[in-house]
């Protein structure tokens, strides 16, 4: 079976973000909602100063700290690599958010219909939209998936419960690349079975120098990162933060 | 009649309802509606009218005031079933006088603790069922469910009404409103010398697999953080001791302030002697030397050893955003400190100063239990998201309150329908 | 006969309780596969607090049962 | 920002909503028909990006007759299957309820917020063409049509400007026309700089924001796809820009310099090159105005009216365009009794004064990075190498620049005359891996008529073409809101009265937002055709069109990445939402009645002229088309047999690889097509005389100077006080000021910001996230302006200069409000803050303190 992970080339990341807004539109995601981040960074003093990026989604650890801690079992790692999310069994205690060392997890802090960017209760919407509410919303976010027939797809389901970076998994079972990865503009972005010796991402881990983030917690991220950058250390500040609070 | 005793009348001021009672009534049943309405209000708008926020991007923390109670809480329990088992196990029969007001404590506890993850769930009514249904060992959740809530919680019941059938079947003598209820507690407790005898061998032995509980339950839940690899703060072989002792604290301390204020109300100045008070004081000094101690030896290991992120979490507590609230809970356990240490050197106890103690160590133990929960969630990133920010909303603390509340009324409560205190021996029916 | 049946309750709430925490709810270790997220038997955590229960339930038990020859 | 209800309420309190439930017209607010049957299921239709600048290939899935995401079209080989962020968040812009429902007329004062009243589209387009019909009868000149940057220049532009004679303003002077006009003037392409990606190995990115905005031609996917190829194979960037963050990891070098310094720079950088002597003498010799012999006044030596070069076999003069000889670059000579200079021993000469000490002194970089930069290039330049493309040897010279709204400053069109002379003395001017201008050799007409321009006497027309004052002229249409401000003293006596602003927003986008408003008071009438209720309709409409945002049909839009030919048409999929329309349809319509669409010289005659429709495909002059019939016989007429079914399918025509020989200027017979690239700018020196001799003042003049040449910038001229320089540039979040209220972008960068180097702001006490006055000062007239923002620290500015998005500041959007203001409040306009082309600059001098 495929066990799927990313990689990610900081030599080609430009920090656009389209990666970000591909994920939001792809699964309907609420505000303040970044299952993929792009961190932009800047380190040193001027004019010795270094500016850089990092696509930040969920590493889907192969020891995910998040899926030990679940008290039960909705976050849980599937036999493809993929660390799922049964939204119909979270109970919203967010024990996975301050368990995982990456803070890629997005809780519903209140009813998704509400957080959308359009509030998909407004009347005047409902009326100018002829009762198909929301104008956009991914049909493929609803239903079961992998042998375990579990709700793993998607966000902005209910409120209350968690919600984080799936890895597309309506996509990939479709045989498609996460959006992130699909839409990346420069093609930073690798998608494939790490597995599989012959895989694209499998290729660039031999042939570029790569390292995962906070590899010495032992969460063993299925996110590579290759290329001349390094992980974020001390020096990096962040520049640029996107609106995360709602 | 087996029973050799007899009451004449419930002692303790039983089933009389005062109107300074109805007054504290009143007030604490307003602050439950206040809390009972603010959660209303989280229910139908979701968690964002709470000041908790996404770790990450959000830069929030996703644990508050809730989870910090819920450790208060917890820890508060520990007093009571633990002075219960230890006067048990050790035969200390000067202390058996707070036996009982200290087992409540731990109930009224454990029922706040148990109630307060209520509100703190993003979908309550599926975090009961499916606790049930699907609850993972591995998960340190596991523990604090199974253990904390159900365990400790029964257990303690199962002490609590078995010790106090003995004054039930002494008050169900009396006709009065709570006959019934008095009879039903006794269940047919005559106080024979085989009931007693039988009664003394299950305490005993209940009191021996009570400590082993409570250690368990205690560190249980301190592995629900010291178990987080990455989370600066949290992940520490002291946390969990550092529980067990901090809930000694505070819970002792705070069994020294309701034993004080039970010896003023109900005056009970005979049964709760300053020795009892001594004691207490005593046994306090020793948990906040442990607990000082353990600060000390995680202080000095995050400072030296630590990694930036560590360090830098451990400056933000000294001197950065949480300084004000770090000195006040580390200020109050100090002065607590020097007032216990200055009284046992003097062998001179003041019941209004152990009291003080009593308060300082639990504002301390709720600042100290904020301070583990929230800064390593706004300053613990291990990825440069930047420093985040946590204020409680109102509805966080009307929900704490009410519960305070409705714990106060709980205890206050009981303490008109059953004998806060063990009824003394009385000979011919005269007491 | 009191003793015996209290005992009996303290061993069965401790198999009860080591059975499903071992055998029936999820299983420990690194979570590798959805097996990890599911309890082996449904319910299993309700057995291991019924086992919990069982354990102290047999000093109300030990205390409570009537006393046969008196009853 | 919230939007529930409530915000939404508020937000158009006043404005749109007000309007509606006064006019209470309710019922036109309501959903487009019901999806019919043959949209219900599942489809990904073709269609092109709206959003952005480069009109990206996009599938649009369809569910239902809904969009539900649009993503990169594969076979489009401008984006190559991939959107930018602002590509993918384009659909919430679709579904915006706050998008323009019906046509609006204006039923207060001007110059205040709008209120209107909805109308129906045949009130609003008959009182449009009712009063265009006047406006014309009176005079054409009197109309003014002004768009944003062209979707489709065949119907907008050419078709429409055409049939109605009016004046046509766009956005060029805002954004790198300097810059064109040095390159039409120069080199004959239409373009700015960019560098043949495929094989230069050396670029100098000269304020290239590469993350942030693209660059010339093409926007922001296609140049950075081919920046990180190019990287890959080994290609190096020195970045020249005060600011790094727009370079973000792709710098191998960072020469932070001053702003409005670059000319010192360039000058400098050929002043090393030349003294160095790596210089391409065979390409100086043959394709550039280098040998040409200059007379001491400045003119060149002309015989029989063609200019002459030295000989050095005959040692005489002899015309260029001689056979034999080996003309002198170098070298003074004295023929009858006259001192004649070779054009490049007279740059030589000129260049002496401006040594790498020098200019580091003006620039505020080390002199050292300068003397390694020239060495980079020269060894990079790889002088004398040739390779074989296509069959073709041609001259290797990898080394280029990337150069676009750099240009746009006070000195821009002559520091982009200086960046064109580096790269023609290293010969890289359209040699492989060279300086690259458009994407193929077509000569523009600009190369002629920039040389030849007659500077007449007043009356001029509104924005000064040919006039004393800008001779080469970019149309600027915030010079424009000055001279209609005092059109005395510019000496214009027609001002116009009626102006279409056709998806535009001059109040906000445009620079000197104080004047444009000033100066568009002045309009009698004003249509406003846009999506969206723009700034500039709140405050000046008086009709309102609602246009459609991608559903409709729009084009042929060029897809070509500069290597492969390719065309695409924009299709709506899905019917416009409200009583949105597509331009095309407002167009016939109202030239419709404007009596402006039949017969000959009218809107549909002009079409076939502009979409070259002619025999079977011309539509009749005599009725009137369906939009898709215009495209489908446009199509058949490109050879297409399928017509607009092609695209309908595909969405992009991609017709192959484009060959060295329409590629490479050096490919065509003879190369450049003869033409000699003018390293010397006689005729400027020319207009200097004549705009002198006219009574033009100094500041007009002082910059046609044949050769670049350095001078302190006018703002400069401020007080010491405003220390510090202020510029702006691109977030990639955006597009220009009109998506800011997108949420889903507005997400990612919520609000203005002033980036302020730590240093600078501690010293003046302003803490990270506070918020600062920005207080700028015009040198000339001495007026100030200042805006409140909230300082952001960064180490990637350099100390003496401030920087703010060009974003922000909509008032009108409810979705917008609360961003902070738009960066173009504090720029100035007219003297000292134009080029000499009249390219509005975007450096001001400004004082920092905190709020």
């Amino acid at each position: 079976m495929a066990r799927y992970g990313m990689v990610i080339d900081l030599d080609r990341c430009t920090g656009c973000r389209a990666c970000v807004e591909a994920c939001k539109v792809e699964n309907n995601t609420p505000r303040g909602s970044f299952w993929m981040h792009v961190f932009r960074f800047e380190e040193g003093e001027f004019p010795n100063t270094r500016v850089w990026f990092m696509p930040r989604p969920c590493m889907h650890c192969d020891n995910p700290p998040c899926a030990k801690v679940c008290p039960v079992g909705a976050r849980y790692k599937r036999d493809d690599g993929l660390v799922a999310t049964d939204w119909k069994r979270c109970i919203g205690c967010r024990y996975c958010e301050v368990a995982c060392p990456y803070g890629v997890n997005c809780f519903n802090w209140k009813s998704p219909e509400k957080n959308y960017y359009l509030d998909w209760q407004d009347p005047e919407l409902t009326a100018r939209t002829n009762g198909a509410i929301p104008p956009y919303k991914n049909p493929d976010l609803e239903g079961r998936y992998g042998p375990e027939q579990r709700h793993v797809a998607g966000g902005g389901h209910l409120k209350g419960v968690m919600e984080k970076c799936t890895f597309c998994v309506h996509r990939v079972e479709k045989g498609l690349s996460p959006a992130c990865v699909a839409n990346c503009p420069l093609f930073a972005l690798h998608f494939g079975d790490l597995d599989d010796p012959d895989s694209n991402v499998s290729r660039l881990l031999r042939e570029k120098r790569s390292f995962r983030l906070l590899e010495e917690l032992d969460t063993q991220p299925r996110v590579h990162y290759v290329g001349s950058g390094h992980a974020p250390g001390a020096e990096a500040r962040q520049i640029e933060h996107v609106k995360g609070r709602i | 009649m087996a029973v050799q005793e007899r009451l004449e009348r419930l002692p303790y001021g039983l089933g009389r309802f005062t109107p300074a009672w109805y007054a504290l009534a009143g007030v604490l049943l307003a602050l439950v509606a206040l809390g009972a309405y603010a959660y209303l209000r989280q229910l139908i708008e979701g968690l964002i009218v709470t000041g908790l926020r996404d770790l990450g991007t959000m830069r929030g923390a996703a644990w508050g005031l809730y989870i910090t109670f819920d450790i208060y809480f917890v820890g508060v329990s520990f007093a009571g079933i633990t002075m219960a088992a230890l006067i048990r196990l050790l035969n200390l029969e000067a202390l058996k006088p707070v036996s009982r007001m200290a087992e409540l404590l731990t109930i009224i506890a454990l029922l706040l603790a148990g109630l307060v993850i209520l509100p703190d769930l993003g979908q309550p009514l599926r975090g009961i069922v499916n606790l049930f249904v699907y609850a993972r060992p591995q998960s340190p959740f596991f523990g604090t469910f199974t253990l904390v809530i159900a365990g400790y919680l029964f257990a303690s019941l199962v002490y609590f009404y078995l010790d106090g059938r003995r004054d039930a079947a002494l008050c169900a003598q009396v006709p009065s409103r709570l006959q019934g209820f008095h009879r039903l507690w006794a269940a047919g407790y005559r106080d024979t010398p085989a009931e007693r005898q039988r009664h003394a061998r299950t305490s005993f032995w209940l009191a021996i697999a009570i400590v082993p509980l409570l250690v368990t339950a205690h560190s249980t839940l301190g592995f629900v953080f010291g178990l987080q690899v990455g989370r600066p703060g949290w992940f520490s072989a002291l946390q969990a001791p550092g529980f067990v002792v901090m809930a000694g604290v505070s819970g002792i301390g705070l069994l020294l302030v309701v034993a004080a204020i039970l010896r003023r109300v109900l005056r009970l100045q005979e049964e709760l002697t300053p020795a009892v008070f001594a004691w207490l004081g005593r046994l306090l000094l020793l948990l906040i030397v442990i607990y000082l101690y353990f600060t000390a030896v995680e202080l000095l290991t995050s400072l030296y050893a630590g990694h930036h992120h560590e360090v830098a979490l451990t400056r933000a507590l000294l001197v950065g955003e949480y300084s004000a609230l770090y000195w006040v809970s580390m200020g109050s356990l100090v002065l607590a400190l020097l007032l216990l240490v200055g009284q046992v050197a003097l062998r001179a106890y003041s019941i209004p100063l152990l009291v003080l103690s009593g308060l300082l160590v639990n504002v301390a133990a709720i600042g100290k239990r904020y301070l583990i929960v929230v800064p390593s969630q706004t300053h613990g990133a291990l990825l440069p998201y930047g420093v985040g920010w946590y204020a409680p909303t109102w509805v966080e603390y009307s929900i704490i309150l009410g519960l305070f509340a409705l714990g106060t009324f709980l205890y206050a409560l009981f303490v008109k329908v059953f004998p806060i205190v063990e009824v003394p021996a009385v000979q011919g029916g005269k007491r | 006969m009191r003793t015996v049946l209290a005992i009996l309750m303290v061993l069965c709430g401790f198999a009860l309780q080591a059975v499903s925490y071992f055998f029936l709810a999820a299983p420990l270790g690194i979570p590798s596969g959805p097996e990890y997220s599911n309890p082996r038997l449904p319910l299993a955590p309700l057995l291991f607090i019924l086992g919990v229960m069982l354990v102290f339930l047999a000093a109300v038990v030990y205390e409570l049962l009537p006393e046969r020859e008196q009853a | 920002m919230k939007t529930t209800r409530r915000t939404f309420l508020k937000g158009a309190a006043g404005g749109l909503l007000a309007s509606r439930l006064l006019g209470g017209k309710l019922e036109t607010l309501t959903a487009a028909p019901a999806p019919a049957a043959e949209a219900a299921g599942e489809a990904w239709v073709p269609t092109t990006c709206w959003i952005g600048k480069q009109d990206c290939g996009m599938l649009a899935r369809r569910v239902n007759g809904r969009l539900v995401k649009l993503e990169g079209n594969p076979i489009h080989p401008r984006n190559l299957g991939t959107l930018c962020p602002k590509g993918m968040a384009q659909i919430m812009a679709v579904y915006d309820p706050n998008r323009l429902k019906t046509p609006l007329i204006r039923t207060n004062e001007k110059g205040v917020p709008g209120q209107w009243r909805q109308a129906s589209w045949d009130e609003a387009l008959s009182l449009v063409a009712k009063t265009l019909r006047e406006v014309r009868a009176r005079d054409p000149r009197r109309l003014v049509w002004q768009k944003g940057r062209s979707k489709a220049s065949a119907f907008y532009d050419t078709a429409f400007v055409k049939a109605t004679g009016a004046t046509k303003l766009h956005h060029g002077a805002f954004c790198s026309d300097a810059g064109y006009r040095a390159c039409e003037y120069t080199i004959g392409l239409h373009g700015v700089l960019h560098p043949d990606f495929r094989h230069t190995r050396y670029l100098l990115a000269w304020g290239w924001n590469l993350t942030g905005a693209g660059g010339n031609k093409l926007c922001w996917i296609t140049w950075p796809q081919q920046m990180t190829a190019a990287r890959e194979r080994g290609m190096k960037i020195a970045v020249i820009d005060p600011r790094l963050r727009g370079a973000g990891p792709f710098a191998d070098r960072w020469l932070p310099i001053r702003p409005a310094t670059d000319l010192a720079l360039a000058l400098a950088l050929c002043a090393e090159v030349v003294r160095r002597g790596a210089i391409d003498r065979d390409y100086l010799r043959k394709h550039t105005n280098a040998p040409f012999l200059v007379q001491p006044d400045g003119y060149f030596l002309r015989r029989d009216g063609k200019e002459q070069v030295w000989d050095t076999g005959s040692g005489a003069p002899q015309p260029y365009d001689a056979p034999q000889g080996q003309p002198a670059l170098e070298g003074t000579f004295t023929y009858e009794g006259q001192i004649l200079k070779p054009a490049f021993q007279v740059l030589k000469e000129h260049l002496a004064q401006y040594s790498p000490e020098w200019a580091a002194s003006i620039c505020g970089v080390p002199s050292d990075h300068i003397y390694w930069l020239a060495q980079d290039l020269i060894e990079h330049a790889m002088l004398g190498s040739t390779v074989v493309v296509d069959g073709i040897p041609l001259p290797y010279r990898p080394v280029a620049i990337m150069a676009y709204h750099v240009a746009q400053q006070e000195l821009g069109f002559q520091l982009t005359r200086a960046l064109l002379l580096l790269m023609m003395l290293l010969g890289s001017i359209e040699a492989v891996g060279g300086q690259r201008i458009d994407f193929t050799w077509k000569l523009h007409e600009n190369f002629k008529k920039l040389d030849e321009i007659e500077i007449k006497d007043p009356p001029y027309n509104i924005y000064l073409k040919d006039s004393k004052f800008f001779p080469i002229n970019s149309n600027n249409s915030a010079l424009v809101a000055k001279v209609m401000q005092d059109p005395a003293k510019y000496g214009v006596d027609t001002l116009p009265e009626m102006a279409i602003v056709h998806m535009a927003n001059p109040v906000l986008s445009f620079g000197s937002k104080p004047d444009i408003i000033e100066g568009y008071k002045k309009f009698k009438f004003v249509v406003v055709i846009d999506a969206w209720l723009s700034e500039t309709a709140d405050l000046f409409a008086d009709v309102v069109l609602p246009a459609a945002t991608l559903e409709k049909y729009e084009g042929p839009l060029s897809a070509t990445d500069q290597y492969t030919d390719a065309v695409a048409l924009r299709l709506p999929p899905m019917a416009p939402l409200y009583q949105a329309r597509g331009e095309i349809d407002i167009y016939l319509d109202l030239c419709e009645k404007a009596e402006l669409l039949y017969g000959k010289g009218g809107y549909l005659d002009h079409l076939n002229q502009a979409l070259k429709l002619k025999g079977p495909y011309a539509l009749p002059l005599d009725q009137k088309p369906a939009v898709r019939d215009i495209f489908d016989r446009w199509a058949k007429s490109q050879g297409l047999k399928e017509g607009i079914a092609y695209f309908e399918k595909h969405g992009v025509w991609v017709k192959g690889s484009i060959p060295a020989k329409k590629y490479y200027g050096y490919a065509q017979e003879p190369p450049f097509g003869g033409i000699r690239h003018r390293l010397y700018g006689e005729s400027l020196l020319r207009y200097r005389d004549t705009m002198r001799a006219k009574g033009a003042a100094e500041i007009y003049w002082r910059d046609y100077t044949p050769l670049p040449t350095w001078r302190q910038p006018t703002m400069e001229g401020s007080p010491a006080q405003y220390d510090l320089y202020l510029i702006s540039y691109k977030l990639i979040e955006f597009k220009q000021s009109r998506s800011s209220f997108i949420p889903l972008l507005a997400e990612l960068a919520p609000e203005q910001r002033l980036d302020i180097n730590p240093r600078t702001a501690r010293a003046r006490g302003i803490a990270d996230g506070d918020e600062v006055w920005v207080e700028s000062h015009n040198a000339v007239t001495g007026e100030t302006r200042r805006v409140k923002v909230r300082a952001r620290y960064t180490e990637a500015i350099r100390p003496d200069t401030v920087g703010m998005p060009h974003h922000y500041g909509m008032w009108v959007h409810p979705w917008a409000k609360g961003q902070g203001p738009a960066a173009s409040e504090l720029f100035f306009t007219g003297e000292g803050y134009v080029a000499n082309t009249a390219d509005q600059s975007f450096h001001v001098k400004v004082r920092v303190y905190r709020a």
